[in-house]
């Protein structure tokens, strides 16, 4: 029933690929509640897909599943054409699948650029020896790796907050610094838990803005939930709705607008 | 039945002895714990200055009396008369309660809100406190400690159970001073439960530890709670220091026994008061048992470490204790 | 008001991120090196030696061990004396059974040891965490300590159980034994010290530093950010085993000459080298100097005071040393849970912007 | 690679590199904070970068007498664009990067500019707009992608592929025939003066022009190659073109270009310039932000730098002037330096400021004291685009607040009987661009040109005082002298207003609109704990009304003591409700105020302030930034002024 679309260019020029991940008929149980109920989509090179739903829809978990934090009980996820099997989150991680956080999970212990740069773990490969002695491969790879984080700070225009303590920051740049961190790690598939989430409308904008601007400039492939409807309809490409564990919705922002059972859910009609 | 069987029963009894001790200190921990999340290193040191300060009001020390001599070039030791035990040991739980008073106002309250790890470090920092104090106060020297709690095998356990075995069984040794512990410790755990189930006070502590903020809402003074459950916490580590004091005198090497609380709480998980029971007669047990079993092939003393070991691979493979629930991890 | 850095800018990463990126902080620590290398040793004497310098340097390297496990990977150890047992035995062991082979290379070995022994106990720390794996730590403690009393094999078979270090020379200097001069002592752990400084300097900036930092800060983050918390926890343990492997070779090789694990690994140990973390600064080097420094002064000081000058009885002394160290704990913990090596950020941040109060 | 043979003298600017390329090849020539580290480029890199450049212009077919408009925040790319431009014979036309679309249109057409090099998505979207109007401009070259993937790249090019087409290229020998090709003559650049009336015009500057003002200004100050510049002040802008281009390239000092505005304090202290410029504002915003704060520092430290300032005020500028001070003096000077100056100095990042300049305003002498007397060697220099900056300035050792300073070298000064200053100098501009009617009416046949300024030059000292614009200097109705400026300067020189429109002429009395500075009334208020919600209720608060009074009444006692100008005291006077601005044009884009566009604008309140009313209402339009219109209301109290009679003054 998933609508086929071939590899196409969209209006404002960006080009949307191939399937990246599919996911297959997930299904997610803590305990006896089941927290998603069967569902399948499929997320495209290149796109911008929102999955979106009232609050307690399974989005997160959703999201969870993604980045291999859970473990369905049923269901396949498809990552470039490869059945993914059961991992370990860091392990995902390598796979180049990066995420943000609902409630920011930035390592307050350090300086922003520090956490940026943590962003690049996975890319950096020198062993303990060498980086004992530092002098040599280490100091050249943490050079390079900085050098690429760099350019994100200034893609994300924090140049100005680069040593500040991430603990001492305010709510809305600790995002754009949580984005950059997923950026760092150069990922296929970027994921984005509610990024606008307790912002002013202003931060709201800039925060669409950057979303827009990486997707465009790198061509990252983002998924992302949010609660606030408005804002993902102008964001995204397609988008899945669910609600109480079910997908009750896919297609482009029009679709959805149109869809019966979309709505009911947003007016919160009585579920039977 | 065989002698050796019987002599191992008697080991498990004693282990459950002593198990009764760990699981009075446990206790104190759990009390802690469960109100204030403060995981209380110093309980142990708590039991020894209990039974320091006991000691010395029953003998009528002077406390301090080595600064004051070194510094006044006095020569105090005596007031000179002596304290009845039972007046002693209620003055003592009033010293009790000024200590948990002051630990809480000059310490803890200011440590509201840290993570677990700081204020498990800053009871260290106590612990260290408290024995120096103890020792100031009333000489490091080991002091006997007689509250008039009847010693000795005894001997009626000894003959009813001799008929058991063989010529070669003259029945249990238990120490009428074990049993006698193992009951005051039944009876004050019945009282804690009482206490925490009926009283006003009992109730809002539980309130406060099942959620800090709702017990705010209802108007529970948290600062009193916390108070209120470290002086609990005193008069059980005095309990428990009395027994020990009274087994093998009152000394440093209390506090380290006390130690042995730790492992039993992993076990028996932080949270759970019969947790702290079990997880105490396990250990009691098991490392009397491993001692006599296991020990002499490989040099003995195992009681120092078997504990914490046990504990170790208990947890490596059940992480949240014995009655601890499952933790689900979100993000 | 000392610094002046108008005109003290970077041109490239590596100048950007040195440790001290700050010209007069710069000098400030070539100084210090050039005093501890080049004026210290023809001053010191026997007391200096024994009594402060000694002392201070060998637990400076414990310190800094231990602080990376703990400050820098966020996992709380309370069986540092064992692992620095661990790392005298060893050294004793390896001296005695290979004399031709140099101190140095023994010593590294018993670092080397140590390290694998503290890997093994830092297994459990993948399944608990915080206070849970602090008390486990503590079975590794009590566990080596009867070890090494019990197993003749560890103490030759020695009466007394315990064991004493062989005189042993480096370029024709003895360094250890009876008759070692205060400078030789001090100049050996002073090398010691430098290499693990720099070595561990250089892990925390780098990226195994920030997998450590990650997993203390927010291990789930770390984890899904792409760490793998077993091999950041290990090499964690690990690294700090091995500093803190060394710390024991040399405390009982160099410093004490003859050791009974008991008294001089046990679980007190254990708590000084953290208080010396926590009162120093947990995630500092500078700190776990400064930390090492504060405890092995105090009680000089302590003793001093006491002592010599009001003429109390030694014993008060110690034990007013308890009140005092205790209280200190709890102090820093509740003014300034990040220690010495805080303050003295705070203070060089305020140095920074005189006259300006922000 | 450019090899103009060193010997031969300099008649170009791409010589001067060639020079610079010889001499210092491989020290530093241009620095830029990016991605966190100040990128460097030698003098050897920067020939490389311009020539790359260069021929990739020339393979775009750029022809000799070509405008080449350039746009953006100072960027050493930017740079190397306009000489990159003189190499191919071409003319390079900076433009004030916050300038409107209208204005840009204007320069572009005016100038016929072809190629415009762009910093950034701003910059590309205002050029393009502008372009819709002219077929003329060819292509739009970009420095900053960002944003600009998707443009419609027909017309746009990026700086990095014109240099690899550059690069590519193998008509280096042409390149280098037009570069030799230049004479001392040609022009070097086409400057837009914002004029404060009317139209931009486009100032002509030659070879000579530049090269000659380089060369006496930088032997003047003694500048030297290892000197530092920090370049933040707009590039379309004669004076940036003269420290940042002339002077750099005469001298062979090194260009530093922060990393954004808003991280240019910082940038400034990390720099540690040795050679500043700064108009009279900046140092007057650093002076409040040092004072507020250190309303918060603790007491001893307040205690600490109230008393050392006190000594510095005394000594400092006699130290710096070389005048003879006591021992004590000297030592409690050197005591201060270490406590308070120097710090102070440090986090300012002027601490390694040997010249200093300040001018394009009067600056208030507290102000110009407290830099002086930390021992900073900050100078006035007077001058104008037309003049290739210089036309007098402040030699060491005969500093002061009040003068503009002697005539800069090769300069002659001269002083219509109208009191308005006429100079002639071999940095006289060359023309006006297209319009011969306004050179001729600025420059006469002997060369000697119109400041537009009335002033004097003082007997004795032999120094330059600028009393105001000539034109402004009218009379009033009683036929006495009405300089507005220089009432206006005295009012400003207070930090709590920010801007002051004295009128007058023609009339009986002067009235005035004062701006107050939200920065320093703000904090004020916050002191004395006055609650304000917005710009405009502050601005009528009546004690904030009563602060002005007083400053008001002050600069009258002061004006008053100059019997030519005591009748320009002001008698009545209302703070305004709206900063006055540059989008709303009522100000120029350097931020000189358009006189007669605010007394249109203001007419109402004008005619409240001589109809005696005690307050009016007001309605005016504002732009906001995004461009939307939009209207603000306020009644607006108005305040008489103590005025006070030159006879009692002489009495006293």
């Amino acid at each position: 029933m998933k609508d086929q679309v071939e590899p196409h260019v969209t209006a404002d020029g960006r080009r949307i690929g191939g399937v990246l991940m599919d996911l297959r008929g997930i299904t997610l149980r803590f305990g006896g509640v089941e927290a998603i109920k069967n569902i399948s989509f499929d997320i495209r090179e290149g796109e911008i897909r929102a999955i979106i739903g009232p609050n307690g829809a399974g989005k997160s978990s959703m999201l969870n599943v993604i980045s291999g934090f859970y473990h369905p009980q049923d269901g396949e996820v498809w990552f470039r054409g490869a059945k993914r099997p059961a991992m370990k989150p860091f392990q995902v991680a390598r796979l180049g699948i990066a995420r943000t956080f609902q409630n920011i999970a930035l390592f307050d212990g350090m300086s922003v650029l520090d956490n940026i740069m943590t962003g690049r773990l996975t890319h950096m490969k020198t062993g303990l020896l060498s980086q004992m002695v530092w002098a040599g491969p280490a100091a050249r790879e943490e050079a390079e790796n900085r050098a690429v984080v760099e350019r994100i700070i200034d893609f994300l225009e924090i140049q100005a907050i680069r040593k500040t303590p991430v603990g001492r920051l305010p709510y809305g740049l600790k995002k754009r610094v949580e984005l950059a961190r997923a950026l760092a790690a150069e990922p296929k598939l970027l994921l984005l838990d509610e990024p606008m989430a307790g912002m002013n409308v202003e931060e709201k904008e800039d925060m669409s803005r950057f979303i827009l601007d990486v997707n465009d400039e790198f061509g990252t492939t983002i998924a992302l939930i949010e609660h606030d409807m408005g804002v993902v309809m102008d964001l995204s490409d397609r988008v899945v709705v669910m609600d109480y564990g079910r997908k009750i919705g896919d297609g482009t922002p029009a679709e959805i607008r149109a869809n019966q059972e979309v709505i009911d859910a947003y007016l919160g009609v009585a579920h039977d | 039945m065989s002698a050796d069987f019987l002599y191992m029963i008697e080991v498990v009894i004693n282990g459950l002895m002593a198990g009764v001790l760990y699981a009075l200190v446990a206790l104190g921990f759990v009390l802690i714990y469960k109100a204030s999340g403060i995981f209380n290193y110093a309980q142990g040191v708590m039991a020894l200055f209990g039974a320091l300060t006991l000691v010395g009001i029953m003998e009528g020390q002077v406390p301090f009396a080595h600064i004051i001599n070194a510094t006044f070039g006095t020569d105090l030791h005596q007031f000179g008369w002596t304290v009845p035990a039972l007046l002693a040991i209620l003055l003592t739980v009033g010293v009790m309660i000024l200590l948990a008073w002051m630990v809480h106002t000059f310490v803890f309250r200011h440590l509201v809100g840290q993570e677990p790890i700081i204020l498990f470090m800053a009871t260290i920092g106590l612990a260290y406190f408290l024995e120096g104090i103890g020792d100031l106060m009333w000489g490091s020297d080991i002091k006997t400690l007689d509250v008039g709690i009847p010693q000795g095998g005894s001997l009626w356990v000894e003959n009813l159970s001799s008929g058991l075995g063989g010529e070669d069984f003259y029945g249990f040794f238990i120490d009428k001073l074990d049993i006698t512990a193992s009951v005051v410790a039944i009876l004050l755990v019945a009282g804690l439960i009482a206490f925490a189930q009926y009283t006003k006070q009992g109730r809002a502590m539980r309130a406060v530890a099942d959620d800090h903020q709702a017990a705010l809402s209802v108007g529970i003074s948290l600062n009193f709670i916390w108070v209120l459950v470290w002086s609990l916490a005193g008069m059980v580590a005095l309990v428990a220091g009395i027994m020990w004091g009274a087994k093998s005198g009152v000394q440093f090497s209390l506090s380290l026994i006390a130690l042995k609380a730790l492992p039993v709480l992993m076990l028996g998980g932080f949270t759970s008061i019969p947790g702290a029971i079990v997880g105490g007669l396990i250990i009691g047990v098991g490392e009397k048992l491993f001692e006599y079993t296991i020990g002499p092939m490989i040099g003995g003393a195992t009681e120092n470490w078997f504990a914490y070991v046990l504990a170790l691979l208990f947890l490596v493979f059940r992480p949240q204790g014995l009655f601890g629930e499952r933790i689900i991890e979100r993000v | 008001m000392l610094y002046r850095e108008a005109g003290d800018f970077k041109t490239t990463y590596a100048a950007d991120s040195q440790t001290f990126p700050i010209r007069s902080d710069r000098w400030r620590y070539f100084a210090v090196l050039a005093i501890a290398w080049g004026v210290i040793p023809f001053v010191i004497d026997d007391y200096w030696a024994n009594a402060i310098l000694v002392p201070f340097l060998i637990y400076s390297i414990a310190a800094i061990g231990l602080n990376i496990l703990t400050g820098y990977c966020g996992q709380v150890s309370l069986g540092t004396g064992g692992f620095m047992a661990v790392g005298a035995y060893s050294v004793y062991k390896l001296m005695t059974m290979f004399p031709e082979v140099s101190i140095v290379v023994h010593v590294i070995l018993a670092g080397g040891i140590t390290a694998l022994v503290g890997t093994a106990f830092g297994l459990p720390s993948l399944r608990i965490k915080g206070f849970y794996l602090a008390v486990a730590t503590l079975a590794a403690q009590f566990f080596l300590v009867w070890l090494f009393n019990k197993v003749g094999w560890f103490y030759n078979y020695s009466a007394s159980g315990q064991i004493s270090a062989p005189e042993r020379f480096v370029a024709g200097v003895a360094v250890t034994g009876a008759n070692t001069a205060p400078w030789a002592q001090y100049l050996i752990c002073l090398a010691f010290v430098t290499v693990c400084a720099i070595v561990a300097r250089n892990l925390t900036r780098g990226s195994v530093g920030r997998k450590w930092m990650a997993i203390r800060d927010m291990d789930i983050a770390a984890e899904i950010i792409g760490v793998n918390p077993l091999t950041a926890k290990l090499s964690a343990f690990a690294v700090s085993s091995f500093f803190i492997g060394i710390s024991g070779a040399l405390f009982f090789a160099v410093y004490l000459g003859a050791v009974e694990v008991g008294e001089a690994f046990g679980i007190q140990k254990s708590f000084l080298v953290l208080f010396m973390c926590i009162i120093g600064g947990l995630g500092s080097i500078f700190g776990s100097f400064a930390g090492a420094a504060f405890l092995v002064l105090l009680p000089v000081a302590l003793k001093v005071l006491g002592v010599d000058l009001l003429g109390w009885p030694s014993s008060t002394v110690a034990h007013l040393q308890l009140v005092a160290v205790g209280a200190l704990i709890m102090f820093f913990l509740i003014k300034e849970p990040h220690g010495l090596a805080q303050l003295w950020r705070v203070t060089k941040e305020k140095l920074r912007l005189w006259p300006f109060p922000y | 690679m450019s090899s103009a043979a060193p010997g031969a003298a300099p008649v170009s600017v791409p010589h001067l590199l060639a020079h610079n390329v010889a001499r210092h090849g491989s020290k530093a020539a241009y620095r830029e904070k990016e991605f966190g580290i100040w990128q460097s480029w030698t003098w050897a890199q920067a020939a490389e970068q311009i020539d790359a450049l260069a021929l990739g212009l020339l393979e775009m077919g750029a022809a000799p007498g070509d405008h080449i408009a350039i746009s953006g925040r100072n960027r050493p790319a930017l740079y190397w664009a306009m000489v990159a431009a003189q190499k191919l014979g071409c003319v390079p036309v900076p433009l004030y990067q916050e300038a409107a679309v209208e204005e840009i249109a204007y320069a572009l057409e005016h100038s016929g500019a072809r190629f415009a090099i762009a910093g950034d998505q701003e910059q590309v979207d205002k050029l393009t707009e502008a372009r819709a109007s002219l077929p003329g401009l060819e292509r739009i070259i970009y420095l900053d992608g960002r944003g600009l993937r998707r443009y419609d790249h027909a017309t746009l090019t990026s700086y990095a592929d014109v240099q690899a087409m550059g690069r590519a290229s193998g008509r280096r020998a042409e390149m280098q025939a037009r570069t030799d090709a230049r004479t001392y003559d040609d022009t070097c650049v086409m400057l837009y003066t914002s004029g404060t009336t009317g139209r931009p015009k486009g100032v002509v500057l030659s070879n000579r022009n530049v090269i000659e003002t380089s060369k006496n200004s930088a032997i003047f100050d003694s500048l030297r190659a290892g000197d530092e510049v920090l370049a933040y002040l707009p590039m379309a802008w004669v004076g940036d073109f003269i420290f940042s281009v002339g002077q750099a390239m005469w001298t062979g000092f090194c260009v530093n270009c922060p990393e954004s505005p808003d991280t240019m304090l910082t940038d400034l202290r990390e720099i540690g310039p040795t050679y500043f410029f700064a108009p009279p504002r900046v140092f007057e915003g650093q002076l409040t932000t040092v004072m507020i704060r250190m309303e918060d520092a603790g007491r001893v430290k307040k205690w600490l730098f109230d008393h050392y300032m006190a000594v510095a005020r005394r000594v400092g500028p006699a130290l710096l002037d070389g005048r003879p001070v006591g021992l004590l003096d000297r030592l409690r000077y050197r005591i201060g330096d270490l406590l308070v100056y120097g710090p102070l100095k440090n986090t300012l990042g002027l601490s390694r400021v040997r010249v200093g300049y300040t001018a394009g305003e009067a600056i208030g002498p507290e102000i110009f004291d407290f830099y002086r007397s930390l021992g900073i060697n900050l100078k006035q220099l007077y001058g104008q685009t037309e003049a290739t900056v210089f036309i007098t300035q402040q030699p060491d050792g005969q500093v002061r607040s009040d003068t503009v300073g002697v005539p800069s070298p090769g300069v002659e000064l001269r002083i219509a009987e109208n009191g308005e200053v006429f100079y002639r100098s071999a940095g006289t501009f060359v023309e006006y661009y297209k319009n011969p009617d306004s050179t001729a009416s600025t420059k006469d046949a002997d060369g000697w040109v119109a400041t537009g300024d009335a002033g004097f030059i003082e007997e004795g000292s032999g120094h330059l005082r600028i009393i105001d614009r000539a034109k402004d200097v009218g009379r009033m109705a009683d036929g006495a002298m009405f300089a507005p400026k220089y009432v206006e300067n005295k009012l400003k020189f207070y930090p709590d207003i920010l801007e002051a429109v004295v009128f007058g002429a023609g009339r009986a009395s002067c009235v005035a609109f004062i701006n107050i500075d939200l920065t320093a009334v703000g904090n004020w208020a916050e002191r004395n704990n006055i609650a304000y919600s917005s710009y405009q209720e502050l601005s009528q608060h009546p004690r904030v009304l009563d602060l002005v009074a007083g400053h008001v009444n002050a600069v009258n006692a002061s004006v008053a003591t100059d019997p030519m100008l005591a009748g320009c005291q002001i008698h009545r006077f209302l703070v305004l409700h709206k900063e006055l601005d540059a989008d709303d044009g009522e100000m120029t884009r350097s931020r000189k105020v358009r006189r007669a566009v605010v007394g249109d604008k203001f007419a109402d309140l004008i005619a409240a302030l001589y109809g005696g009313a005690d307050q009016v209402y007001t309605e005016t339009e504002v732009t906001y930034e995004d461009g939307r219109k939009g209207a603000i209301k306020a009644t607006l109290a108005i305040r008489d002024a103590v005025v006070v009679t030159p006879a009692r003054m002489a009495a006293e």
